[in-house]
This record gives structure tokens, C-alpha cells and sequence, in this order.
């Protein structure tokens, strides 16, 4: 079986045509209303992703700034199409793992921005009641599996996860955020191969933001095209614009597709790129303001309004109902997180063990 | 099997290890064994051989070298509602996935609130003594008794390595198990558990009043044998089998303390840092003024275990050792 | 820097152990620094800032992420004649290296029958109390410790991140050294070494009379603000600074109790198993008889560290919690 | 410089034409005797090479029955040629990294057959001074550095060896020696794509016997071709027959030039086969009798005398010389690490750290 699969492994390696001109394209001629009018309806509505974790984040660094949030902190902002773009493909059923740049994952995978927010802040009613931070949140109730801040370390729970789907004959995907340095770790290729030598539902999505904190993907990777790479171990593997949901969108339905026809793991390369420093601590010294401004010319909201513009969707109302509504729902989390309860200092040894429940003395 | 059908329950530490394995794949489907080589090949130690056939390959899965992979999809697969046994061939190896063990496997539970428990048993041999050299000779499970979230258990007998699986199984959370592998060919009568098993209690594996051997896994066969010579020479040796090395059983060993106020503490780990040294700081903590005498502690030289002999024999616990201990304290 | 010239040796134990890098890159063309983000970035708590633009990328590499490998380089390097000195970002991620460190770096030179000393020192950041939550706080030195043919140390001064660099590059053994995150900042004056700078001897970093505290690394200043306290209260408390965690300074620990006849061991890591472990149980093998009470242990409590403020202090050893202990064991 | 790797190394991947011929045409014509007397005269020694493994380790077997060896002892019986091929291309300034299945590369590489046995024996005039047994065989002056029992735990570590060279400016090769099991492990990529990040002097010797214990490479590997997958880091690779052992000469011969000029790493995928079982604890159920049989016809001994036969080469005057050369070698091994003392267990503390060179009591 292994054998037989290079050849068409390195078919899915091409890039698939540009999603842009594709997504364009499937809203099929102007005299077919309804369809435009979902089409357009759900640009809307991925501008409210996009825009949900953006306004978040900018909360987050005023919080930080005044010492409301503590601890490592990594922001998503610049990455949000991916995070957006692939839950489009993914049902309440699938099960996401995710890293420490989570928040976008998070939000995206519709975890209420009260929740994470109050996990920020390390309250009882956080996500992760207080105990996990930026770097953790969870929701089971979601399957999101979180939250893991040693890099690949996702990687091999995802793994299981999805051995888990297959093992049951249940036709889930399981979704694994992790970053191009990650795939510099050995866990990454360990992982990519028992996938597909076991043919798991496995997403990999790699978010390739040219750095792992300070180092550059040149100086990180030999063979820098990502893709290629993942293409070795016999599985459909191609690069997509991580600056354009819609294009991640598309990519990612095709890859679910796939998965959910048994043909195993796929891999996604999101290229993409971060506007921010890679921590709260980082001072940036290892990349050019240039670079950065040119990435940001390629900002994912403001293409996606582009589009919408160019399609003659009313963006400036819909950008000042969801701005608004945005604006709100943040307001009412950190209201909500200021006013909510720290875990009582005796309940330290909840949940260490399933059976420490209780208060500890 | 004899004629009366009594010698049906004569078995070895590993058939039983073999029968535990068996029973909770035929009781549950969740369950399943994976890790390299205990499908084909049978495991590294013999313990899953005829598993594959009658399980299939589905839920007898060979990996491939992956320590870390196998063992973090081990969790996943926990995460996900499986009961997953994952063999690690021995403890050398598992230095590769302990990264799993600690960072994922013990904390998922805590960091997500009580969201994610992690119903995971993860078996692995351990020990020296069969001259295979300092990178196939670790006794590290006194650094995983460490780690708050798991349990860490390891059969010394036939009937431990018989019984323990199924409650390790039906414990919410991670449980690693540690198969000392001098005790494989351990041959004897298995024995209807006594009391239901537990996995929270030390047990007295000779009784005693003069002192206490306190020891667990491949020491106790020594320990025993050493209780054998002083009691030849009138000394009344107790013998505490730890059985789990996390959590200890801090009130068997301090009864047992408080019965005999001398104590000597058998594990074959390197002695700086070991699980000993944990029981001989709690013993002087909790059982300080029941001391007569200085804890003694048998461990390992601290040297990586060399492959010659008799250099290997020196550089591990043996009975002579113990015994000379028990002198120390006694006399 | 000011006029008259003093002002000169004011510094922090960040730009301690940067110039003690520089100093050995300097006169040293062996030596050279490896890890994650050393070079363009700076390291990632900032200690190697400005080596790259002095000594160039050949001596300054940036490595990829993976730990096991370029830990496994540098012990390849010292091997072929080099004086690596290795840095994992954080004690969390060395796990992914520990193979490395404990079979290879710590047994080749036994393996080998003395053939192959490796001459590494691979740095890492290790502690809690910054809210990095349960991945990202771990102490986990102890386990180190436990390793045979390797030194640990933990510099908890100035003086020590300044000083210890160059005698370990200078030994022919791998040399693990853990600096403690909250012990960056920590400025003072660069006092000049008050003796040859030795890698094997604890401090006394106070002497006293009624108790001892044993400590080292990033416990050392709650420790030194316990032994305030309780100096108002009348109790002399003398506090010794362990340096080096392996090989213990057994002596040091043996004369202090001798004096004082009561102690405290204070260690971030989680109570069971710790270096504490440890330390109490020598000195209750050794000190067993100048022992007027148990011995306390103040450790973290047994919980994958929480994100949360208050749970997290709550979880670490306060000076608080210091001076309780002492109370208990003088009472 | 990474980046535009890619084009070079796809096409090194192609199979080098077959040694076979090569070798033959590298002769010249038959007018030439002095380059034919010297090719005879190096396959004479390819053939006591090949010998000396083979019979060194059927005594082993003897041994081993007779509890003279104890411990783990892999058999590399079937796979000489590649250890005895690939040290050809090496010098004595090299330096070589191997496995547990060791015996064949420490012979080829010219320790003594006495320092072996003796430490097999486990004593004091073992070549790792009875400390280390079949696993764990050194000779620092030979740059043999042993002899690890962890799966790829020798990589990162010949990575290093090749890091200082190229950081003293040393044109020196090494040459690690690890298995298809081995590099599904983690640590094999990471170590791939550091060499080729960095452009080590570093020969990935690969021999590929099929066999991960008792798993097939095709039960190990979603993708088999392992000579394609380490060209995916950007550096020449290829598959070479491991039986042959001129064909395994020739292809190193071509990797160490390529590194001596400064190329970096390569690697060779060496197509071999153990005949016997993977250890001496084990029963070998998980393979055929016919596969065995079917690569025993393969045997590089009888494979290389053909080819001296085949060139009128003397080859039964020369392997009564080398079998009576081998035989009294051996025989002489055994006796001397029958006499040999052992370590005196006071000594059980020396060469834990340098300092401990003396007894402690
Ligand atoms: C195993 C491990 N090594 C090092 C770190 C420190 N670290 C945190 S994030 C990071 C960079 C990761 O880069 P990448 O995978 O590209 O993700 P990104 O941060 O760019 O999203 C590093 C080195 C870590 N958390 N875990
Ligand atoms: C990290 C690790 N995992 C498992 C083992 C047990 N083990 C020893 S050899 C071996 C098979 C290795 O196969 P391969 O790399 O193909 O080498 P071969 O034995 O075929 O020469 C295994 C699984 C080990 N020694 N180290
Ligand atoms: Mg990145
Ligand atoms: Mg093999």
C-alpha cells in the first residue's frame, strides 16, 4: 500500500490553482441571487472571524500592558485567516489540537471570548478554569484538545486522536495546528509517518510564518519547501496563501474531504505571517520593519474586504455592525472576567488526579 | 494441566503479565496494545506472543521506532475514550517519550480544569542484571514517581503482575507499570488475589519485628533471601513490598517502622536521588522519633552499569549487601 | 560607569553569565555557544545578546528546534576536541535531550573504558514563578543530580554565574548548569572571588547557630528573607547555598547540622523525589545521632504548576512556608 | 545557498549505474597487469574483510552457547560487505559512528579481533575495557566511537564529530552507520536536516536490511524508498546494493569524495539482509524461511569469489590462505581473552568522571 502511493503523492504536491480566482468562480453569474447572496453572507461572516480574534488580541496587549494577563503570551495577529479558513471545513465533531498561538484557534473554533478571556486572567471561570493561561485553553465540549506549549508536542496526541476515529469506524477529522519550526522537531516526522502508514483522519497544518521566534525558516530547515517535505511520507501535501481565508477555506475543505474518504492524512502549508513580535518579551530584533510592512500590504482582513468591495457587498455596513458587535462581546469578557472568582488557594490540588476533586487541606 | 485441574494456576510472572493483557482485551473494546514489536515478533520479552492472532492486528499494533510518537498517540488515543496499553520495550528507551509522559500525559488533566483525563497504562521493563550494559541497564522509575497526575506500579509477583492491570485500566488516569525483567521466568503457583486488589497499599511480604527491608520489584527476591539468612541468625526481618511507588504508602511504612525501629531501604536505582532517598526522608520525617538506628539504604554504585560480570554484580544491590545493612542498623 | 571606577563591577547575574561566555569564547578558540535562538535573537532571556555581532555565526549558532540533536552535536564536538557550550532554552524542553545527556554524555567515558571524555556544558533556564503554567515551570535539576559522571550546578549569586563558567569548561566531564529565571534580574556589585572559584564545596551564605537552611538556586533569596524573619525572632538560622548539586557537598551539609542540630532543606522542585529527598536522607544517614528533630522538607506542592497568581504561589516554596518549617523543627 | 539545493540533489537520487560494471571497466584492459594484479589483490583483501566478520562471529555464536558472551549480541552475518565497502573509501583520519550490531564495523575498521573478543569476555583488555561488551565496542584511536544501544542515538552525536571538523577546517569525513528502524525515529530527521543546514562532512550510512527487529519496512515506513525521502532534505542520495561489496566500495568511494569537496552531507541507502535472527534471544517468526534462502543466494562472500572466478582470479589458493590466516586469528583471540584478566571489581568506580581513575574503596 505504501509502496503505491508516491506518484500520486507527488501529484498533490502542485499547488492547487490559486483559491482566490476559484472561490470567485464557484459563486457561479450574478443572475443566481440566492447563492450570491450566501456567498456574500458568509464573507460576512468570516470577516467576523477574522475581525473576533484581531480586536481580541489588541485587548489582549492592553491587558497585558496594565498586568491584567501574565505569563507567555503569543499573539495570532497577521496568522487569522488560517485559523478561520480551516474551521470552515471542520464539523462540532471533528477535534482540533492546537499550540501556544492559540487564540485565534480557539475563537475560531467558537469558544466564547469570555471564556478565554477569563482564562487570561487566570480566573475559576476560565476555559481551563485559571490553570492553563494563554498557552492552554481547552474545551472538550468543543474538542479542543488545547493548548500545548512544548513545539510538536501536539503533534502525536493528534495522532491519537485520530487513530482513536478510525479505530471506532467513526468519520472524524482531527485538526493539528503546529508551526514551521515544529517541523523541525523530530515529533513532527515521527508523527507524519505513523500517519500515514495508518492512513489516520489527520489534518496537518502546518502555519508557516517564515520564523520560530527569532530564527528564519532558511536557517531552520534545509529544504525550506515545507510541502514537498511532507509529500515524502506518501501523503497529498500542498502550499496555500495564509494571508487569504477564503483560499485557506477551499484548500481545507478539499484536504477534509479527502480525509473523510479514507485516503489518510493530508498536510496543508499555510504560509503566512506574523505582525507581531513572537512573545510579549520579544523585542524583534531579528526581522526587518520592511519585510513586515510588506506582509501587512497583505493584511487577510483587509483582503477579504477587498474582495467583498470587489463584489459589490456592502462592506462598511457589515464592517460597522460586526466592529460593533465585537467591541461588545470583548467588553462584556473582560467585564466579566474582572468581576468572576479566582479557584480558592485550597482547591491547588484539584485535578491533579481524577480523584483529587475536592478541596485538598 | 493436571488431572484434578489444580495445576492449571502454575504459571510464570510473564504468562500472567500475558493473561492480564488478554482478559482486559476480551472484556473491553476500548482496549487495545500497541508498541514496537508486540505484534510479529511477540514483544522484545515474549509477554503479548499469540496476542496478534487473537486479537488481530487492529488492536495488537507493532509501531515504528517512535517513542515519543507512540506513547503521545497512546494519549490521544486515551483523550479520545480508548484504554490504550502501550508497551515501551524498557525503561532506556522511554527517556524518548518522557517528554509525553510528563508534559502531556500527567498534566492535561490539571491544565484543562478536570476536563481531560487521560485513561492511559503504559508498560515497560526495567532493571539490570543481565549484563546488558549502562544503556540497557536503568532503574529509573524513582524519576517517574516524581511526577504528580500519574501512578507508578511495579509487580514483584505473579499475582501482582496478574491483577494489577485491570484496576490500572480502570483508573482515570495514567498509569505506567514497571516489569523488572529478571522476573519473567519467576515461575510459582498463582494464587485468587487475597483481598480485592488494590493499587494504593504496600504489602508485608514476611512479616517481622527486628526490621524492615522496604524494597519493591526486582529487589524482592533479594530481600526475601536476605530476611532468609537473618533469620537464620535470629534476626526477624519484615519485608515491605512497596508494590506502588507513587503514590507510596507512607502509613505501611510507618507501622512498620513503629514495629521494628530499624529500617533498611532496597532499590536498584543509582543511590543519589532515588526512590530510597524518598522513603528514608519520609521515614525520618514521619517516624523520626520511632528511629533506633540510622535508615540504611541499598542501592546501585554510582556508575553506569558495566557489562563485565562481576562488575555488574558489584555495582547492583545484592543480598549479601542488604544483609550486611540490616547488621549496621541491628547491631 | 562611574568616576572613581567602582561603579565598574555593578551588574546583574544575566550580564554575569553573558561576560562569563564571552570570556571563555575569547580565550578559548574550542569553545563555542549552540541553541535555539543564541545568535540573531539573543537567547531567549537575553544572555547571549551582542555574542553573535563580537564572535560571528560560526561560534554563535543559531540551531534548529531539536533538542535531542544539537544537544547530541555538542556531545559529538566534545568528543572530536571542542568545548561546546550547549544551551536548551528552558529545563521543560531538555526532556526531548535527556536520552542524550544520560547515555551518551554521561556513559561514554565508562563505556568506553576511559576512552572518550566529553568535555560539554549544556546551560539551561530551569524554575517557576513567572505564570508559565505547568509546561513551562518545571524544576527538574534533581533528576539531573541523580546521573552519575556528570556535575551539576546551580549558580545562585553573581559571583557563581560570573565564576563557575570556566572551571567547568576546564573539566573534562559534562557539566550541567541550571540558572534559575527569576535570578536574571538579581543585581548587585561583582565582588572579585573571595577564594578560588571551586565547583565542589557548598556556601555558607549566612552563618548561625540554631537551625540550618539548605537551599540552592532560585530558593536561595526566599531562604536568605526566611533567615531575616527569623534572626527578629532570635533565631540565628545559617544558610548554605548547595552550588553544586552533583556531587553533593556532603561535608558541608554533615557540619552545618553538627552546629546547628536542626534543618530545613528548601528545593522548588515537587516534594517527592526531590534533591530535598536527598539531602534529608543523608543527613539522616550521616547526622542521624546531632539530629535534635526530624528534618523539613519545603517543596513545591505535588501539582503540574498552575497558571493562576494565587495558585501558583501557593503551589511554590514561600519564605513564609520557610520560616513555618523552621519554626516546626525548633519548637 | 539550502534553497537552491533542491535540482542537484533530485537528480543524485537516481541509482548510481550498477558498481558491478564499473568496477570491471575501472580495471581497463587486460594489456594493464599491474592495475589488474593490484584490483586482484584488493578483492583478495575485500574477501578476507568479508571473511573475517563472518567467521568472527560464527565463533561468537559457539561462544555465546557456551556462556563464554553474555548480554545482547546482534549478529551482522549477511551484511559484511557494507561495513567492509564503506571502510575502503574511509582513512584513518575519519572517524566512524556505529550501532549495537557492531562487530563487522569495528573489524573493517582494523581493531584487532583479540581487543573485540576480549571484550566480549568482559575483560580488562577488552577494547572498552570489559565496560561495555558487543554493544558498546571503542577505539579512540582508530576515531571508532562506538557502539550505541539506543535506536539513532548515534546520529546527533556523528553530527557533532563532522561539526567540529568543518568548524577546524579538518577534511575529515565521519561516517554514521545506523538501520531502516532508525530512522523512523525522530532523531534521524533532526540529524538530516542539521548536516545539510550546515553542510557537515557527515556519511549517513543507512543499511537497510529490512528489519526493525521483528517489523518489516513496510510495516515501519508509510513510504519505503528511504534514498528518496533523505534526498527531501537536500542531499545527495542513493540506493546501493549492500551485498555487493565492490558496488558498496564504489558508491562510498563517490559520497566521501562529494563531502571531501566541501558538498555535505550524503547518504547512502544500503540494501542488505541479516541472515540471522535480529538477537540471540530471538526465535525470527516474523520472517519466511524462502526470504532468507532467497538473500542467502545473495551472500557478498560467494558474491565477490564469483566475481573473482569470473575474473580468473585465484580464489580457492586465496581463501585457504585467508580461511587458515582467519582461523589461527581468531583462535588466538579466544585463547587470549580466555587468559586475559578481568577488571578487578575494585576498580567499579574508575572512568565515571577523569577524576576517578583509581580504585576507590
Ligand atoms: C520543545 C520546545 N523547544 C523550544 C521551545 C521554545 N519556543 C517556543 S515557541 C518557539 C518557536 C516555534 O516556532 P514555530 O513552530 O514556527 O511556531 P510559531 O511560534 O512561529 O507559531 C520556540 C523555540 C518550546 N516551547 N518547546
Ligand atoms: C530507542 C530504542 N528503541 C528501541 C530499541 C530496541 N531495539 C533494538 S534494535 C531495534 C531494531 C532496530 O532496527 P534497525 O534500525 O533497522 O537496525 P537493525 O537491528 O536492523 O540493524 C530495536 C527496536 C532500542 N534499542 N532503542
Ligand atoms: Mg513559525
Ligand atoms: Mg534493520
Amino acid at each position: 500500500m505504501s509502496l503505491a502511493r508516491p506518484a500520486r503523492t507527488r501529484k498533490a504536491t502542485a499547488a492547487p490553482k490559486p483559491a482566490k480566482k476559484t472561490a470567485r468562480n464557484r459563486q457561479g453569474p450574478r443572475t443566481a441571487p440566492p447563492a450570491d447572496r450566501s456567498a456574500a453572507q458568509h464573507r460576512a461572516n468570516l470577516l467576523e472571524s477574522l475581525l473576533r480574534i484581531r480586536r481580541f488580541e489588541e485587548r489582549c496587549v492592553e491587558l497585558y500592558s496594565a498586568a491584567k494577563i501574565r505569563g507567555f503570551v503569543h499573539l495570532y495577529i497577521g496568522e487569522e485567516a488560517v485559523a478561520v479558513g480551516i474551521n470552515q471545513a471542520l464539523t462540532s465533531e471533528d477535534a482540533v489540537v492546537s499550540t501556544y498561538r492559540e487564540h485565534g484557534h480557539a475563537l475560531a473554533r467558537g469558544i466564547a471570548a469570555e471564556a478565554v478571556m477569563a482564562e487570561m486572567y487566570g480566573k475559576a471561570t476560565g476555559c481551563s478554569g485559571g490553570r492553563g493561561g494563554s498557552m492552554h485553553l481547552f474545551d472538550a465540549s468543543r474538542r479542543f484538545y488545547g493548548g500545548s506549549a512544548i513545539v510538536a508536542g501536539g503533534l502525536p496526541l493528534a495522532a491519537g486522536l485520530a487513530l482513536a476515529d478510525r479505530m471506532r469506524g467513526q468519520n472524524r477529522v482531527t485538526c493539528c495546528f503546529f508551526g514551521d519550526g515544529a517541523f523541525a522537531e523530530g515529533e513532527f516526522h515521527e508523527t507524519a509517518n505513523l500517519a500515514a502508514l495508518w492512513n489516520l483522519p489527520l489534518l496537518l497544518a502546518c502555519e508557516n510564518n517564515l520564523y520560530a521566534m527569532g530564527t528564519a525558516l532558511t536557517r531552520e530547515h534545509a529544504q525550506t519547501d515545507l510541502a514537498m517535505r511532507a509529500a515524502s511520507y506518501g501523503m497529498p501535501a500542498w502550499a496555500v496563501d495564509g494571508m487569504d481565508v477564503e483560499a485557506v477555506e477551499q484548500a481545507s475543505r478539499r484536504a477534509v474531504e479527502g480525509i473523510r474518504t479514507g485516503t489518510g492524512p493530508h498536510f496543508l502549508e499555510l504560509r503566512t505571517y506574523r505582525f507581531r513580535a513572537h512573545s510579549m518579551y520579544d523585542p524583534d530584533r531579528y526581522r526587518g520593519k520592511a519585510e513586515i510592512e510588506q506582509w501587512k500590504d497583505r493584511d487577510p482582513v483587509n483582503r477579504l474586504m477587498e474582495r467583498m468591495r470587489e463584489n459589490g457587498e456592502p462592506v462598511d455596513e457589515e464592517l460597522a455592525r460586526i466592529e460593533q458587535k465585537i467591541t461588545e462581546e470583548i467588553d462584556h469578557a473582560v467585564e466579566a472576567a474582572e468581576k468572576a472568582p479566582e479557584e480558592p488557594v485550597e482547591n491547588l490540588l484539584r485535578h491533579v488526579t481524577s480523584a483529587s476533586t475536592g478541596p485538598v487541606s | 494441566m493436571g488431572a484434578d485441574g489444580t495445576e492449571k494456576s502454575k504459571t510464570t510472572y510473564r504468562e500472567a503479565m500475558r493473561e492480564a493483557i488478554r482478559e482486559a482485551l476480551r472484556s473491553d473494546d476500548r482496549v487495545f496494545l500497541m508498541g514496537e514489536d508486540v505484534g510479529r515478533y511477540g514483544g522484545c520479552f515474549g509477554v503479548s506472543l499469540g496476542l496478534l492472532e487473537e486479537f488481530g492486528p487492529e488492536r495488537i499494533r507493532d509501531t515504528p521506532l517512535s517513542e515519543s510518537t507512540f506513547v503521545g498517540a497512546g494519549i490521544g488515543a486515551a483523550l479520545a475514550g480508548m484504554r490504550p496499553i502501550v508497551e515501551i520495550m524498557t525503561v532506556n528507551f522511554s527517556l524518548l517519550a518522557l517528554d509525553q509522559i510528563l508534559n502531556n500525559a500527567a498534566t492535561l488533566l490539571h491544565m484543562s480544569g478536570g476536563q481531560l483525563p487521560v485513561p492511559i497504562v503504559i508498560r515497560m521493563t526495567t532493571g539490570a542484571g543481565r549484563q546488558l550494559a549502562a544503556q540497557h541497564s536503568h532503574s529509573l522509575e524513582g524519576w517517574y514517581a516524581h511526577i504528580p497526575g500519574i501512578r507508578v506500579l511495579a509487580p514483584a509477583t505473579i499475582e501482582d503482575a496478574r491483577h494489577m492491570l485491570a484496576p490500572a485500566l480502570a483508573d482515570p488516569d495514567p498509569v505506567l507499570i514497571f516489569e523488572h525483567g529478571s522476573l519473567y521466568n519467576l515461575s510459582g503457583e498463582l494464587r485468587p488475589p487475597t483481598r480485592p486488589v488494590d493499587l494504593d497499599h504496600a504489602a508485608i511480604r514476611r512479616p517481622g519485628t527486628d526490621i524492615s527491608l522496604i524494597t519493591y520489584g526486582g529487589s524482592l527476591p533479594k530481600a526475601l533471601a536476605a530476611a532468609d539468612e537473618l533469620a537464620a541468625e535470629g534476626v526477624e526481618a519484615e519485608v515491605i513490598d512497596l508494590r506502588a511507588l507513587r503514590p507510596l504508602d507512607d502509613a505501611a511504612i510507618a507501622a512498620s517502622v513503629t514495629r521494628t525501629h530499624r529500617a533498611v531501604v532496597i532499590d536498584e536505582a543509582w543511590r543519589t536521588g532515588s526512590l530510597a532517598a524518598e522513603v528514608c526522608a519520609r521515614i525520618a520525617e514521619r517516624s523520626f522519633y520511632e528511629l533506633d538506628a540510622p535508615v540504611e539504604r541499598v542501592c546501585s554504585a554510582e556508575v553506569p552499569i558495566p557489562y563485565a560480570r562481576r562488575l555488574e554484580e558489584a555495582a547492583l544491590p545484592q543480598t549479601a549487601d542488604i544483609v550486611a545493612a540490616a547488621h549496621r542498623a541491628v547491631d
